[in-house]
């Protein structure tokens, strides 16, 4: 029901929306909440598990029950809270939870089955049969549970993250945050006033107090103004900081696009990591129920947010308004209601020394022990000593005490103190390294105590970092005591709900007392009590006092459930951002990127790299046709392949030859000028970490390759093993991956490709395998390495990356005029394994250089990280599995990879276990299918006949136990 | 008391007046033949199988704070038996077995659920991994099945197959994997292990360890001295500076695991899956929540709480590859202590000094361990023989290079497993 | 036959603009890493001063002027921007001119920008004109340097040009729509 | 989280790397006991309080930095580079 003449919207301007499709009109600057009031919608959710009829309780972010969903599809949100949702035109919002509808939901039954349903009932049935759980129970209770459903389809929103950093972050926009915020501003520091509101002032919006003689929404307005004009300070609505984090880094969430229709490109939320120097928290305080009998019926609300409906958004929730409080905050309901013309029916004080409130019926020493009324309320009974009584209501606002927002004090392990005289919990002092607690969350609960404490902690903060200014004065205004009643829960029959939205009631806590689970924590995971979205801020501290009092234990006894992050719920796509799509990793490409799919090579992820797969041509239906011809290519005439996003590191300096020993298990510094040598790289726990090769450009100049997964774990070893084991030798390293583009040109006619591009050709004699030497590249200086890793007679050709596109469609072009090619990782893959050489299927990071068959490449006549470690026994056993080459031998020719190794006559069973496969292909050089295995004893056992066992795929093959080396063992044609 | 849906009936009908404690509360004895230090789910669950296997009743459970307050109240709740080297995979099958009974041996509703576990994959190499794996569960008696994309939409339509960073080749499915309701493990091992006479005395810490001649004779703790012939140390999170009390030094760095709940949510996800590229595995709760969690923070904490970078981190993996999640607002985030090993294995053995146990160094794999841990550790203190599934968990094994069980193959870098 | 062609590595990805900012590639002559040998960091950095009139940077800064500029890149290590470097005695000395992608940001705005994608302090008493940073930007490692009040250059490695260029252009759009 | 880099200043925790204990810095001589090679590699301290342990600022200027940390509170108390330390 609207009030005439009140609250801060703008009357001018009305907002139709919708609510489970029936058409409403609000004005600006309503929430959700506070126009579906004024419409009189008074059920506006289901409760969790009994699927009790609920309505609006709060008018902030903590609301347990209006809970709504708004939109659909790629933008479907469930569990916004309308409370806190702004009011736009054509906003379309649904209730959750209920089927077939809001009014009429089937799952009320469960309302009717409260007996059996108490506090962990089901971790004492659903166990017989066994199979029924997965299949009946546990189905009907998943489908039962829940509040709001996810559309399942992608995101269609733009959400961001961002970084801020000041002097001084003040967390929440009220009389203290605003008093922080300019004294500390004033002062010069660079201020940051971040506060979840879309208006600034907090309490001071929805109150009637005066700050300095004006209304408090003006006092904060003008204030807003002021430090919306100062160039060191950053204003910050809409945004909830919702967690603190080590060294003064704080998450918050900024809802950007949530009050408005969308508007192209822009994010609906962002996410800011705020890092602060100092920070002053003026989170305010949440007023909490009372328990009583039926007290989760629709009507039933926090005495402050009935107010702040009335004074703020010129709603009234009720016609006949009662409160019940324990405390002055009521009071201040009725007040305030009356003075807008809203009739109170009666004001039920708990305390039999109340003080007195004119011209409303005060029941002193009163309790509220029941609700009645059929989805809504109708009607309270009133205790009190003389007898009880109803009193015909339809909003009842209770006022049960205030408990400071102490969540931000807590993230980092700080545990609140208890203060009896508030009957609260409040911050302990530096529980948060740099942040200042001040106001109503550090228990200051007066006006003039928040500007108090908000001018002092910004002072404070700015001063701290050396800013010196004049206070801003304090302004005048109200300062009453604060007192409040004992009174968490009205003793009686009945269900007196705690945690709305979990549905958990006082009966539960006493039956987890009951049973033994008297630890706090106990309590709360047996019951599910403050474990729902609302992460128990209205309920907590009510249903920690009812354990106290049913263990017998003081409430700091008892304790609190450890605060975590985040204050408020925050979407996954919002502190996700950037991750949909290709997002969450770099994408690197090659700059024969574009020519490869081009010539429509499919790309496959390697490292963050992307490779061609194969190139396939006309005529081929599968990548084994293209794959066979590539390899056949490269075999008998010449393939091109690009190389680039293997790692290189160009190392300088007198003392790199006695770095390369240390860190390779082979010896390097013998490595002449112009020669290359084959690295194998152990990690320091003895395991085979990389391999590569290394060619040495000049005397001081060397040139290390590594694989392209580790390239940047080569790097940090490096970096590492200069810094930390050897930093007094002499030299310097940087990775040049990027600035070469590097291709293999490899085939018997390599050399005849390669001498079509340079601009002098090759002399047969000064370019023997493993060489490696500067070359003019068509005018371009470039770099030229006699390596294979095909086998073949090969090259690798490097040129500045700029011309690597260019160059590597030349050497195609050429390739194929001489019958030849570019060929993808498929072929490269055939290529090494038919020579038997090991990439990182082999060099899984579990095998040694004994394991491959490079125990002698250890050298023993030096150290190396890893030489000790891999001399541990264990890793020189016999019995390991080392590798070994497989063929197939009987009936069935595929050997797959990731099969099992047996005994030829053997059980295929875990305990027969032999080995297992690393790599296989298609040979067509072979014709026949080739393997890498690792097999037990494997080099003693060549020639035996083993069995591969595929157990998933289903595939068994009889194989032999062959050398890894398939092709060309002797090597001719590569030193050819 | 039993537990059963007619004792439920019955006590809804009369006020639910009948329940009593399901564990009690005793004070510590000045002796006992066994002290198991630690009131965790394997702390707890070894004491249960002490009383259960071998008939030892005369035992304590010592909890510093209160039972099942540590990682087993702290987890993603997956249950999984799909490891693939020797000596791990043996052990996780046997404890894949034991939770398949374990509601009926508990009488306790532990919600065990095999709604089944998908492990993605994103290339042929790792499909090559997940094959081997596979087959070392099939050849054990094991479930595994090997899904293409395609058999991956079937399950999970709702992923990105079109747009993700590292597009989906396929996954290894393991139909009894699955998730279980973590408290309820721990409150279901404490009370058949007090039904049987276990004393589980909370709040209890243990400050020193009492060594003579070699030899352990008892724990002093924070509610006087107690007398013991054989003590076990099972303290995930505090495991070194328990067993220091002892002079014992470990291959233990301790680290932070974020999780994360959101709100209760109608059911959008079935299975467990698991996104290895973005250290990323997700389930749903009874409750509705979506269960998820990533990698380790990577620095040493005993903080029990994380930073801003992994949780970025696991939100944007969950963003690329499941973007339907985007809308669901994480509730909570909450971190446990890792006791991380240099192979990412566990370790159940004797220690140097006779009567002495030491169960530790889950890493973050204790919560689907905690029947097979807690009945191994029963087996070694009460026989002093390891149990057979669990004879890889070798102390040594670091020092003397045999039987290491690195599954992701990254070395002896603590926190890399 | 034809000669090599050379190609940026933002070619067909750069400019990119909204309202009052813009973002294009930055095209250096030539980027020379150098890095001085145990004890020669004195002799290097007046050998590169004779050499392109700039000396070697202290660590977060850049020295020289834009056809020439020398920005800290690292421990040790600078790059030299813009003029070629002869060999210096006492430095190891690569050619890093295609190993980087290189963009200005330029307009009201780069800084908000920035603050979505680099988790560095660019308030403009922290991160000032002739201030540079190794730093990320987004998830790939990066150098960033202020050249302007309003103008900032950054460089990653050239295979992630297109990540760069579609992370900038989607933080600049965001800020853009915020307008 | 924040760590001081000695060289850039404080940095946030996303441009690092974490390697574990500093022991990992004191490698001992190849001949030395197969136990000071277990004890180098595998045990540690783990304190629960303040560590000394090595980070790679591998997302700025590279050095490696011996941080001296509380782990259970984690505040940091130095950070100095390893080619500094005795």
């Amino acid at each position: 029901m609207r009030i005439a003449d009140r609250g801060l919207i703008d009357r001018s301007r009305s907002v139709p929306f919708t609510f489970d499709g029936t058409r409403y009109s609000g004005f600006a600057g309503d929430t959700l909440a506070s126009a579906l009031l004024a419409n009189g919608v008074q059920v506006v959710a289901r409760s969790f598990k009994y699927h009790r009829p609920r309505g609006v309780y709060s008018a902030g972010s903590e609301e347990p029950n209006a809970l709504v969903t708004v939109g659909v599809g790629g933008r479907q949100e469930p569990n916004i809270r309308a409370t806190t949702q702004e009011l736009y035109e054509g906003l379309e919002a649904r209730s959750q939870n209920r089927w077939p509808s809001l009014g009429f939901d089937l799952l009320s039954v469960n309302d009717l089955a409260v007996p059996f349903l108490g506090a962990g009932f089901y971790y004492k049935t659903f166990m017989w049969p066994r199979a029924f759980w997965e299949k009946l129970y546990e189905p009907a209770i998943r489908r039962a549970a829940g509040l709001g459903a996810l559309s399942q389809e992608h995101n269609t929103d733009i959400y961001e993250k961002a970084f801020a950093f000041c002097d001084v972050l003040v967390i929440g926009a009220g009389p203290t945050g605003l008093m922080a915020a300019l004294t500390a501003a004033r002062a010069g520091a660079d201020v940051i006033l971040a506060d979840e509101d879309a208006s600034m002032g907090g309490r001071l919006l929805g109150e009637t107090e005066e700050v300095d003689g004006q209304p408090g929404h003006v006092w904060a307005a003008d204030v807003v103004a002021e430090l919306a004009a100062m160039p060191n300070v950053r204003l910050m609505s809409r945004t909830t900081v919702t967690g603190s984090y080590d060294h003064g880094t704080y998450g918050a969430v900024e809802r950007v696009g949530h009050h408005r229709r969308r508007r192209p490109g822009l994010p609906l939320e962002c996410f800011w990591r705020i890092v602060a120097k100092r920070t002053v928290l003026a989170a305010g305080a949440l007023e909490r129920p009372v328990a009583f009998r039926n007290n989760d019926r629709p009507g039933i609300m926090a005495a402050g947010a009935v107010r702040a409906y009335a004074n703020r958004w010129g709603v009234s929730p009720g016609r006949a308004v009662t409160v019940f409080a324990t405390n002055d905050s009521g009071h201040r309901t009725a007040r305030d209601l009356m003075d807008a013309g809203v009739h109170i029916a009666a004001v039920i004080d708990s305390r039999h020394d109340a003080p007195d409130l004119p011209g409303v019926q005060l029941i002193k020493g009163g309790q509220v022990c029941d609700s009645q009324g059929r989805r809504g309320l109708e009607s309270i009974t009133v205790r009190r000593p003389s007898g009880e009584e109803r009193i015909q209501t339809d909003c009842l606002a209770v006022a049960g005490g205030w408990n400071p927002s102490v969540h931000l004090t807590c993230h980092m392990g700080g545990r609140p103190v208890w203060r009896d005289d508030l009957l609260a919990f409040v911050p302990v002092e530096g529980a948060v390294a740099g942040l200042q607690a001040a106001g109503a969350c550090n228990g200051a609960f007066s006006t003039a105590a928040c500007l108090r404490e908000g001018q002092s902690a910004g002072r404070d903060a700015a001063e701290a970092l050396g800013y010196r200014g004049a206070d801003a004065p304090l302004p005048e205004a109200e300062d009453d005591p604060y007192r409040t009643d004992r009174l968490w829960s009205v003793a009686g029959k009945g269900r007196a709900w705690l945690d709305f939205q979990n549905d958990v009631t006082v009966k539960d806590v006493k039956l987890a007392a009951t049973e033994n689970f008297r630890s706090v924590e106990h309590m709360k995971r047996y019951t599910t009590q403050g474990m729902a979205p609302d992460q128990g801020k209205n309920s907590n501290m009510s249903a920690l006092a009812v354990l106290a009092d049913a263990t017998g234990r003081e409430i700091p006894e008892t304790g609190t459930t450890t605060f975590r992050p985040p204050f408020v719920p925050v979407s996954v796509a919002a502190m996700g951002a950037g991750g949909q799509g290709t997002g969450f990793a770099p994408e690197r490409l090659t700059t024969s990127d574009v020519v490869s799919r081009d010539m429509g090579a499919p790309m496959i992820e390697a490292g963050l790299w992307y490779r061609p797969s194969f190139f396939p041509r006309k005529g081929e239906k599968t990548w084994r046709q293209s794959c066979d011809r590539e390899v056949a290519m490269v075999r008998e005439t010449v393939g091109v392949s690009d190389v680039s996003t293997l790692g290189k590191i160009d190392l300088q300096g007198p003392d790199v030859g006695a770095f390369l020993d240390f860190v390779y298990a082979n010896r390097f510094s013998t490595v002449k000028p112009g020669r290359v040598r084959y690295g194998l790289m152990l990690r320091e726990d003895g395991h085979v970490m990389d391999d590569g090769t290394t060619a040495r450009l000049g005397e001081d100049h060397w040139l290390m390759t590594t694989t392209t997964a580790a390239a940047g774990e080569v790097v940090r070893h490096l970096e590492f093993v200069h810094q930390c084991h050897c930093p007094d030798m002499d030299m310097r390293f940087i990775s040049v991956t990027e600035q070469w583009a590097q291709f293999a040109v490899a085939g018997p006619k390599s050399r005849d490709l390669l001498n079509g591009v340079l601009d002098v050709p090759l002399v047969a004699e000064d370019w023997p395998f493993m060489t490696c030497g500067p070359v003019s590249v068509m005018g371009v200086a470039g770099r030229l390495f006699r390596i294979s890793f095909s086998g073949e007679h090969a090259y690798e050709i490097a040129v500045p990356a700029r011309y690597g596109e260019s160059l590597f469609k030349l050497l195609v072009e050429e390739a194929e005029a001489m019958g030849g090619g570019p060929y993808g990782m498929e072929a490269l893959n055939v290529l090494r394994l038919e020579k038997g050489l090991i990439t990182h299927a082999e060099i899984h990071g579990r095998v040694t250089a004994y394991d491959i068959g490079m125990q002698r490449m250890v050298s023993q006549a030096k150290d190396c990280i890893g030489k000790t470690m891999s001399e541990r026994p264990g890793l020189m056993d016999r019995h390991r599995a080392r590798l070994v080459g497989l063929k197939p031998v009987g009936a069935v020719k595929m050997i797959t990879a990731g099969a099992h190794l047996y005994d030829k006559d053997a059980d295929p069973v875990r305990l027969n276990h032999q080995g297992y496969v690393t790599s296989n292909c298609f040979s067509p050089t072979l014709d026949s299918v080739i393997a890498l295995a690792f097999l037990h004893r494997g080099p003693e056992r060549m020639g035996e006949v083993i069995r591969t066992v595929d157990h998933v795929r289903g595939i068994e093959t009889s194989c032999e136990v062959v050398d890894p080396v398939f092709f060309d063992p002797e090597g001719g044609r590569a030193r050819g | 008391m039993g537990f059963s849906g007619f004792r439920v009936l019955k006590e809804g009908l009369t006020g639910n007046s009948g329940w009593t404690p399901q564990w009690r509360d005793p004070a510590p004895k000045d002796e006992y033949d066994i002290v198991i230090i630690g009131g965790g789910g394997h702390g707890l669950s070894a004491a249960y199988y002490l009383a259960r296997e071998h008939g030892l009743t005369n035992v304590a459970v010592l909890e510093k704070g209160y039972l099942g307050g540590g990682n087993i109240g702290r987890n993603t709740t997956i249950v999984r038996a799909n490891y693939f080297l020797e000596g791990n995979s043996q052990f996780y099958s046997y404890s894949m077995k034991l939770w398949e009974g374990l509601e009926l041996e508990l009488n306790y509703n532990v919600m065990h659920s095999q709604r089944g576990q998908i492990s993605l994959f994103h290339s042929d190499g790792q499909r090559d991994v997940f094959v081997r794996r596979g087959n070392m569960m099939r050849s054990q008696g094991d479930d595994a099945v090997l899904l293409d994309r395609e058999g991956v939409r079937k399950l999970l339509p709702y992923l990105d197959y079109d747009n993700t960073r590292f597009p989906i080749y396929g996954a290894l499915y393991h139909p009894r994997g699955g998730t279980a309701r973590h408290d309820a493990v721990a409150w279901g091992y404490a009370r058949g292990a007090d039904q049987r006479g276990v004393d589980l005395i909370q709040n209890c810490e243990v400050t020193g360890i009492d060594v003579a001649n070699g030899a352990v004779t008892g724990v002093q703790t924070t509610r006087g001295a107690i007398c013991a012939k054989k003590v076990g140390i099972v303290v995930a999170g505090r495991t070194s500076q328990v067993a220091a009390m002892a002079g014992l030094r470990l291959p233990i760095e301790s680290h932070i695991l974020q999780a994360f709940v959101t709100e209760g949510l109608k059911p959008c996800i079935d299975h467990v899956i698991s996104y290895g590229m973005g250290h990323f595995y997700i389930s749903q709760s009874d409750k509705g929540g979506l269960v998820f969690g990533g990698d380790l923070d990577m620095y040493a904490s005993y903080a029990q709480r994380g930073n801003l970078p992994m949780v970025e981190h696991v939100m944007e993996a969950g963003m690329t590859l499941m973007p339907m999640i985007g809308k669901a607002k994480v509730l909570r985030s909450w971190g446990g202590i890792m006791d991380m090993t240099p192979d990412g294995s566990p370790i159940i053995d004797k220690t140097g000094i006779d009567g002495l146990y030491l169960d530790c160094g889950w890493c973050y794999g204790g919560f689907k361990a905690v029947p097979a841990s807690g009945f191994s550790f029963a087996h070694l203190i009460a026989t002093d023989r390891p149990f057979e599934a669990a004879t890889g968990f070798r102390l040594d094994r670091f020092r003397d290079g045999y039987g290491l069980m690195d599954e992701e193959g990254t070395g002896a870098q603590h926190n890399l497993h | 036959m034809a000669d090599l062609i050379a190609k940026t590595p933002l070619t067909g990805l750069l400019p990119f603009a909204t309202s009052d900012l813009t973002c294009s590639e930055l095209e250096f002559a030539s980027i020379t890493s150098v890095a001085p040998f145990r004890g020669q960091e004195e002799v290097v950095s007046e050998a590169l001063k004779a050499q392109i009139g700039a000396n070697f940077p202290k660590p977060g800064r850049t020295t020289g002027r834009a056809h020439a500029r020398v920005v800290w890149s690292g421990r040790g290590q600078a790059l030299v921007l813009g003029a070629a470097v002869e060999p210096i005695k006492g430095a190891a000395i690569t050619d890093q001119t295609d190993a980087w992608a290189c963009v200005a940001l330029d307009g009201p705005g780069a800084r908000d920008v920035l603050a979505r994608l680099v988790p560095l302090d660019l308030r403009d008493g922290v991160f000032a004109r002739g201030h540079a940073a190794r730093t990320l930007i987004g998830h790939m490692h990066a150098v960033l340097m202020r050249t302007g009040p309003d103008r900032y250059g950054i460089m990653v490695f050239r295979s992630m040009a297109r990540t760069l260029a579609h992370e900038l252009k989607s933080a600049m759009e965001a800020v853009a729509a915020r307008g | 989280m924040r760590l001081p880099c000695p060289i850039c200043g404080e940095r946030d925790r996303r441009e690092f790397y974490y390697k574990g204990a500093a022991e990992a810095a004191d490698r001992p001589a190849p001949e030395a006991d197969e136990a000071v090679w277990d004890e180098f590699l595998h045990l540690r301290d783990n304190p629960a309080g303040v560590t000394r342990d090595l980070w790679y600022h591998e997302a700025g200027c590279c050095s490696w930095i011996v941080v001296t940390r509380n782990t259970i509170t984690h505040e940091v108390l130095d950070a100095a580079l390893v080619e500094d330390q005795p």
